[in-house]
Formats: C-alpha cells, structure tokens, sequence
C-alpha cells in the first residue's frame, strides 16, 4: 500500500482489480483505457483488450490518445474492418465487459451522452451515443468509470443514450436482453454495485479518506450505502507504479516529436 | 474505371452541390485534404455522411457548406466537442443544420447494407435506447423464425465518397491497411468514389491474397496527395498529428478565430501543402 | 481458450451424437481429417451444414452418420454428382436422410448472421425459384423504408464447426490464408470450434494487420495434422489432388467397393496417414 | 477462318466473343471458364473474372478445375470472404455477366440442376443450385451455355431452380427484377438470343454445317428462327490456337504431377 495517489488513480485502479486473464474488453479511452491496460500490466496479462476501431487483441506500450491510433493497430493480434468489429464481435456476444461513461448518469445505469436539455433545442449537444447504445446491451457486462459531480449523477437523465437497468428490477429481461448491463460502477469516490433485486447503484467501498457526505454531496440522487460498506483497498507500490509508468510514457511519446 | 486527375480535377467532377457525400476514415486515413478542395471549391447544401464527424465535417460545417449531417459520434477524438458543429446545432451558425443521429452500430451496418446492395440493414440495436424516438429513420423488422424484433435502418447509398489510401497501382486498384475501418463499405456503397492516395505504385503483385483492395472498375477518380490525411494519419506513412487536434479545439473555439484560420490554412492553399504537414511526423 | 490435443480428443471432446456439425471450407482447406475421424468415432444422427457437401459428407452419408443434410451444392466439385448421397436421397441407402437445401447465397448470409449473433439472416434472393416451396425455412420479411420483399433464412448457429487452417500460433490462435471461404463465419457461429492445422509456430508477431485470424478464445480445439485437407488443399502447404477426386466417383457409384475402401482408407487409418498422402503434391 | 474445330470448340468461342474488356463476369467451371479465359487471351485483356470462391480480377494461366483451385487465388487482384462474394460483389450489382448451365433448360431461360422428377421421389438427384437463384438475378445480363439435347432442352422444367424469363414477356419486372437475365444462350449448335417482346429465344445464327433440322431435332420445344438467321462466324485461328494452348496447358499441368 501506498499513502500518495490521487482520487483518479484509485479510480482506474480499482477498475483494473475487476479485470481477469479471460475477460475480452471493448476499451473506450481515458480512464478505461489506463484501467485495461494496468490489468495487463499487472494481474491480467492474458486479458483480450479491443477497440472499435477494430484492433483485436491489442497490447499498446502507450495510452492511445484516440480508439484508433496506430499503436493500436501495430500490437494488435488482427485488425478487422469497424462492420465486422460490431456485427461479429459486439453484437455477437464475444465481448464480456465493455466501459462506458457518461455525462448524466442515473442510479439504474443509464447514461446520457447525446444532449443536455431538449433534443431539438439543445443546451448543451453532446457528441453523441458512438458505440455505446450496443456496448450497453450486447457486452456479458458494463462497467462504468466516471468522476462524481451533482451534474453528472442525476435523480433522471435528459436522454436515454444507453440503457442500463431502466427502471431498475426485471426492465432488462423485459425488453428481451439476455446481457447482464451495468454490474461496476467505479468513482474517483467510491465503488458501487447494482442491488441484486432493486438493480439501483449500491456504494459499497470508499476509497480512502471518503466519507458518507462526500459521496452524498457530489450525487443527485439519495445515495444507498452497503450495510457491509468497505473501505476500498488502496493501490499497491505495483500499481500505482504500472500506471504512473504507463502514463510517463504516453506523455513522453506525445511530446517526444510533434503531436505523435 | 479509375481516372488519375488532379485532386481540384477529381472533387470538381464527383462532388456537386447538393450531393449527399461521405467523407470517411475511422480515426485513421481521414481525408483531410478532399475536405479542403471542396471546401475551396464552394460546394453547398451537402448532405454529409460519417460516423465520427471529426475535424473535416466541424470544418465544412463551420464554412456553410452542410444543410445535412448523419452521423453517429460528434466529438474531436481524445478531445471533446466539435464546436461549429455545437454552434451551428445550437446557433444556427453560419447555417442551421438539420441533423440525423444513429449509433456506430447502425452505421457501420447501413454502409454494409449499402455495399451489399440492399435497401436496409437488419441488426440488433437501440435497445432500450432514446434515439429511435428523435430519429424516424430508426424503425423495425421482425424475425419470420423466432419473433425477436430486430433494428432496421436505411442503407447508406451516398452520391459520392471519398476516401484516402496506402496507395494506388497504375491501374488504380487501391490498397487499405491497418484499421480499414469502413473505407471498402463507403466505397462500395457509392455511386462515385474519389480517392487519395500517399503513393502510386506499379502493380499489387506481390502482396498477400487477402488484402483490403478496391479494384479500379470500383473507383472514379484517384488522385496523388502526398500527406492527404494530415493531421489524421497513414500507416507506414506518418504519424497522428494529435498537436493538430488539440490546437483545433481552440481553433474551433472562436467563429473569427476559425474564419480567419481557415481562409489561410485551407483557402489560400492546395492540395500540395500537405506533404509538408507531415513531414517529421 | 484453445486446447492442443491429438484429433481423436479434439473431435471425442467436441463432437456428439445428434449434433448439428458444419465441416466448412470452400474447396480449399476441407478437413478431411477430421472428418475420418469422425467417421471413426462413429458418431450418428448428426445434422451436417455445408455449402458444397463434397467428397467429406458424401463419406459420412455413406456410413451412415447423417440424420439431415444442410447444403447448397451437392456435386463432387468439377466431377459430377455425389453417389452417395444421391444413394440415400434416392433409395434410403444406408439410411434415409432429410435435407434442407439453400442457394450459396442463402448459406453464406446464414453463416454470416450466425457469427453476428442474429437470428436470421436477410438478402435479396430466391426470387422467382423453387426452393421456397420446398425448403420452410425461407421466409421473407419485408423493408420498412422501401417495401421490398427480402428472403429471410435462420442463422446457421452449429453446436460444433471444424475447418482446417494453415497456422496455429502457440497460444491457439488461427491463420487461415488463400481462399477463406466461410471459415471465419462458420468458426464464430458455432458454439465450439475444431481446427486441424499444418503448422505451428510461435507466433503471429511479424503478420500483415488485417489477415484472416481467428484469436485463441474462439478456439475449443487445436489439433496439428500436417496434409489434413487432402485431397483439398492447403495454399502454401500442397496442391489439390485432383486425381483423388476423379477416382471418388469410381469408388462412390459401387456400394460394396465404397465400405472396402473406407474400411482401408478410413477405418483402419488414422490422422497420421494425412502427412503422406500429400508428399509430392 | 479454319475449317477444323469441334462443336464444342465453336460453343466456347462464340461466347468468348460475346465479352468485353469492360465486362465483370461470374464464372463457372468448364465452357464459361473456357469463354472467358480465351476472351481475356484475345480481344479482352483488361475483363475482369471473378469466381464465387471469392478471388476477384484472376488471370489463370491454366483453366481451373473446380471454382476454388490455388491457381485463382495466386493470380487474382484480391481474394475475399464467400459471404462477402456474395453480399458485396453479386447483390451489390457489381458484375456485369454471369454465366450458367443448366441440365434442364426451357425455351424463356429458366433454369433446372436441382432434380429430375418430383422434388420429394426424384428421378435423378441432381447438384442443386449452388450460386445460380441469385446469379441470374443479380448479374446484368446472363449468358447460358449448353450442349443441345431434347433431354435438356425441355418443353417445361420439373423445377425452377433459377428463373430466367419466367413465362415470358415482362415476368421479370413484375418480380421487381431490374437485371436483364438471360440474354444470349450459346449452343454446340447454334447462338440464340429473346425475341424483345416474348422473350422466348430465337435463333439468330446457326454454326457452320448446322441445319434447322439439326437444331429442332436437339430441342424440346419448336424452335423459333430469326427472319435473318445467319452462319456463325468460324473461329478464327487466333481463337482456335488460344482455345487449344489453353486446354493443353491445362492438361499438362493436371498430369504433370499426380492429381495437380
């Protein structure tokens, strides 16, 4: 253990700690990103990482600063065409966890990435669902990485981008999917699991150094906490080094010669 | 059957005011430097088709020349929003544009159904989802075996696309590698295909029998653009310029900025800047 | 996560009575070994799906392996017929079979939809022909945008698939090269995957980007037998031996001079036999 | 003009004659393979032969014996997926002529190589269709080659394996066909095109040394004549020569080495 990291980097590594050997992962960047390849780096050096871009089997040395740099392709067992990369391998049933974020997200795991405000009269648009409308229901599960802000966690989202539970309890089996939908939500805060039965996010470890009103205060909705709430183990030497590491040398090969 | 022209010669006889184009490139071999001849060329009222609209689609968004985007991920890849796209959406600047949204799923499914010919395509997707709701284009088929209700949406079948490349044999069979993402699917799908290429080369002879490779009956025009991704990227070639989209951001940021930028950097030039763009990279 | 075994483990672990097998490759690389093998297991009430039944399924119907027969093209390619499974068709000889018979287009789309993970596939085809009014498995749906009446065939999902292939790397994952046929769909429909290779070697590292692979976790068994497409053919290994399919038809029109030839050639050999046959080829 | 060729010699080389360097043919093994390889060997260097094992713009220097040999992939542009073949390049409208046999055979182009006899108690069980329901749809034109023979060339199919004209008349745009279907049929005996309206085929020009007696005798149904019935140009000796380097070359190579 060690007592200097901050809140992002208990995010990503508590994220890495939920991969193994035999997970496939449809990777998105930024902090799935570094949690994937911290896993391979440390726990999980047999884990499959993919990208839409259609990179299968990818082990970059660097963070790719987009899902199709070519670090990406240059590591990977095989790249195949982006039809190929969501018709055989998503909506195919191949992959078991895809990352998601969001910019709303409410307490069944759904997500907004597409508006805020009206549609049609947008206050803010987004970029849009992407991937995400068919990671969220094709992947065996969905883990969710995202900093908490009021803004973010919201009592109800402006756009359905992605489903998660819905409504929460059967709403998923009820519209016929057979995937299992967000099971992990990982904060720089804290980490959440869905109610077995309510399918509502559950926080049941802190990070450390977090407490009950921290969590409360950065979530729009009425935070359920475990009856057996943990503390959430802090990063080991190894970790934390893994993904300083690997974040030293993203930067250093992206200012190492212009723009690469 | 493959015409070698000039890259002014090639968008002025394959992109007309009013076509629906694609200017496709998934992260890789986006066409930066077709975006700027026809941005030079003043074409208007374009429907544009592409999954990630990108830089190239902000670009000709930002000069008035789209009454149309389809698309299904509008941000600057690694960086955020794309900001004349937001304006335009959001102010009506320069031009109100109407938008039609999808999943990456659907599209990459629409442009396969376009090359397969066919009128729809039929996948499992927007469970659960809002867009089917804002998008009519999003509607359903259900299956004759098992009653599952599968997603359907029009195929792509734009007018013209345009794509960049490895390279071209003198014949103008066109070579892709690396993520290919839907380069062959676009191309297929078109009526016209124009594309840039780093490099001419005599002949595919020696390569590998399972290539990504479009024969030249498939293309219209092929034109020689050294660089013509920049600040995209060709494998083999040169690097992302990630610099590039991040400087974009606050490019985009600012309507003078932007003006400004875009009259030195894409009006006042040509095809040829772009082998130095890429040079060190 | 693909296990090396021997292929008698690899086809005893993976293949069962009753189940709905696809013995894939489309001329090239047909997995005559495991086939034998099969037959030597002596599995029965089997489903078997294949675009062209060949040589393979001739000798399983021959033995009487087969419950039903999934095909396209029931022809001993550039030879003629197949006798028999014309035998069994005509006059329930060793047993009567059931068969479902498909175009190629419907049989590839059914492969393609099965490793897409839909329930059925849809295309343009069978338009004004027979096949519908025998085979109740093609159905139609119709577009929701141009009101187009398309064919609409079930997915092919085989409990188990075997192919051959030219390379394992020492992890188990697959390089198929040359003519690849539907091994890629096949493999990815089926619930559990059988490859017999040429080779292995240590890795895939120093590979074009975009080959035909399929990765070690789609993979149940690998199985190393060098010649085991013969009389098929590897690419890169050795050449079809057309003499051996000139000679089928001789030895298939006579049922007695067809089980004495299986008894030597199949029965009383094994998978070791393969690497002979094709010295000189 | 040489005086010295067989029926089938004259088969092949009028519809070779029938290519241009502009088409994009499916080809089928034996007489079409034949056609289309003399053609490319003559007056159409730059045509483009694609065979349904996927190898696209092939140049064998000897003529296949099944539609997947080695040769075909080694010497052709690209090689791609069976299911691409058929969704892309024969649904995507992308070939120009296709070529087709057939056992049973009816005077609007209809096809039968499925079974003799009642589907369920055949007679004789035939192949099937294999690529022909969706080549004679989805090609441009379709050229059928075929040795005369009134059990070939019937009065009414036993079963409709692939359509041609249907009964005639404008059946294939009633079906929502925008292909032309069968356009030419090229016999040992005659060259035969539809008359524009009936579609019924009619033959225009007869082989030298062929008499009507000699066509109607082969033929099922009564034959129509065009009012300008012409001879068949003979082969040349160009065609001739590059017919017969290309069978020996072919034979050679099969017994050159076993089996090759």
């Amino acid at each position: 253990m060690t007592s200097d990291f901050t809140p992002n980097e208990m995010m990503t590594i508590a994220a890495s700690r939920a991969l193994s050997n035999k997970d496939v992962c449809f990777v998105g960047i930024g902090a799935p990103s570094a949690a994937c390849n911290v896993a391979r780096l440390t726990h999980a050096p047999e884990i499959t990482l993919i990208y839409e871009s259609g990179t299968i089997g990818t082990a970059p040395d660097v963070l790719p600063l987009s899902i199709g740099d070519g670090e990406l392709c240059e590591t990977a067992l095989t790249t195949v065409a982006v039809p190929e990369m969501f018709r055989y391998w998503l909506q195919g049933g191949r992959i078991s966890i895809g990352f998601l974020s969001a910019a709303q997200l409410d307490r069944f795991g759904n997500i907004n990435t597409t508006v805020i405000g009206d549609y049609r009269k947008p206050k803010v648009r987004l970029p849009g669902g992407g991937g995400a409308p068919e990671i969220a229901t094709s992947c065996g599960q969905i883990f969710i990485t995202m900093k908490q802000a009021t803004r973010g966690f919201v009592e109800k989202l402006d756009f359905y981008t992605s489903f998660g539970h819905g409504d929460g309890g059967d709403h998923r089996q009820r519209l016929g999917l057979k995937t299992k939908g967000p099971t992990l939500l990982i904060t720089d805060l804290a980490v959440w699991k869905p109610d077995p039965e309510s399918k509502e996010f559950t926080a049941v470890s802190m990070h450390r150094g977090v407490t009950r009103d921290m969590v409360q205060e950065t979530c729009g909705w009425k935070v359920r906490f475990s009856d057996r709430l943990e503390e959430t183990p802090s990063p080991t030497e190894l970790e934390l080094s893994t993904l300083r590491d690997l974040q030293r040398r993203t930067e250093l090969a992206n200012g190492g010669k212009k723009g690469q | 059957m493959a015409k070698f022209q000039s890259l002014p010669e090639a968008v002025a006889e394959n992109l007309h005011d009013g076509d629906i184009a694609a200017f496709e490139g998934f992260t890789h071999l986006i066409p930066h430097a077709a975006a700027h001849e026809a941005i030079r060329q003043g074409r208007k009222d374009l429907t544009l088709i592409r999954m990630t609209p990108d830089i190239i689609y902000d670009q000709m968004i930002g000069m008035g020349m789209a009454k149309k985007v389809v698309f299904s991920y509008a941000g600057n890849p690694g960086v955020g929003l794309l900001r004349r796209m937001r304006d335009a959406i959001e102010n009506g600047w320069p031009r109100s544009i109407e938008t039609l949204e999808h999943s990456h799923a659907a599209m990459a499914n629409a442009y396969e159904a376009g090359a397969a010919g066919l009128p729809c395509a039929v996948f499992r997707g927007y469970v659960g989802a809002d867009l089917p709701k804002v998008n009519p284009e999003i509607r359903s088929v259900t299956c004759p075996f098992t009653g599952e209700k599968l997603a359907a949406v029009p195929a792509h079948r734009p007018d013209v696309a345009l794509i960049h490349a490895q390279k071209a044999s003198r014949r103008g069979d066109i070579l892709i590698e690396g993520i290919i993402g839907v380069q062959k699917e676009v191309a297929l799908a078109a009526r016209r295909v124009v594309v840039t290429v780093e490099e001419i080369v005599d002949d595919f002879d020696d390569l590998h029998p399972n290539l990504c490779i479009l024969p030249h009956w498939t293309i219209a025009s092929v034109a020689h653009v050294p660089g013509g991704a920049h600040p995209s990227y060709t494998q083999g070639y040169y690097a992302r310029d990630n610099a590039a989209y991040l400087l974009w951001d606050k490019i985009s940021a600012d309507r003078a900025l932007f003006t400004e930028w875009m009259q030195k950097n894409v009006l006042d030039a040509g095809p040829e800047v772009f082998a130095a763009r890429v040079e060190g990279l």
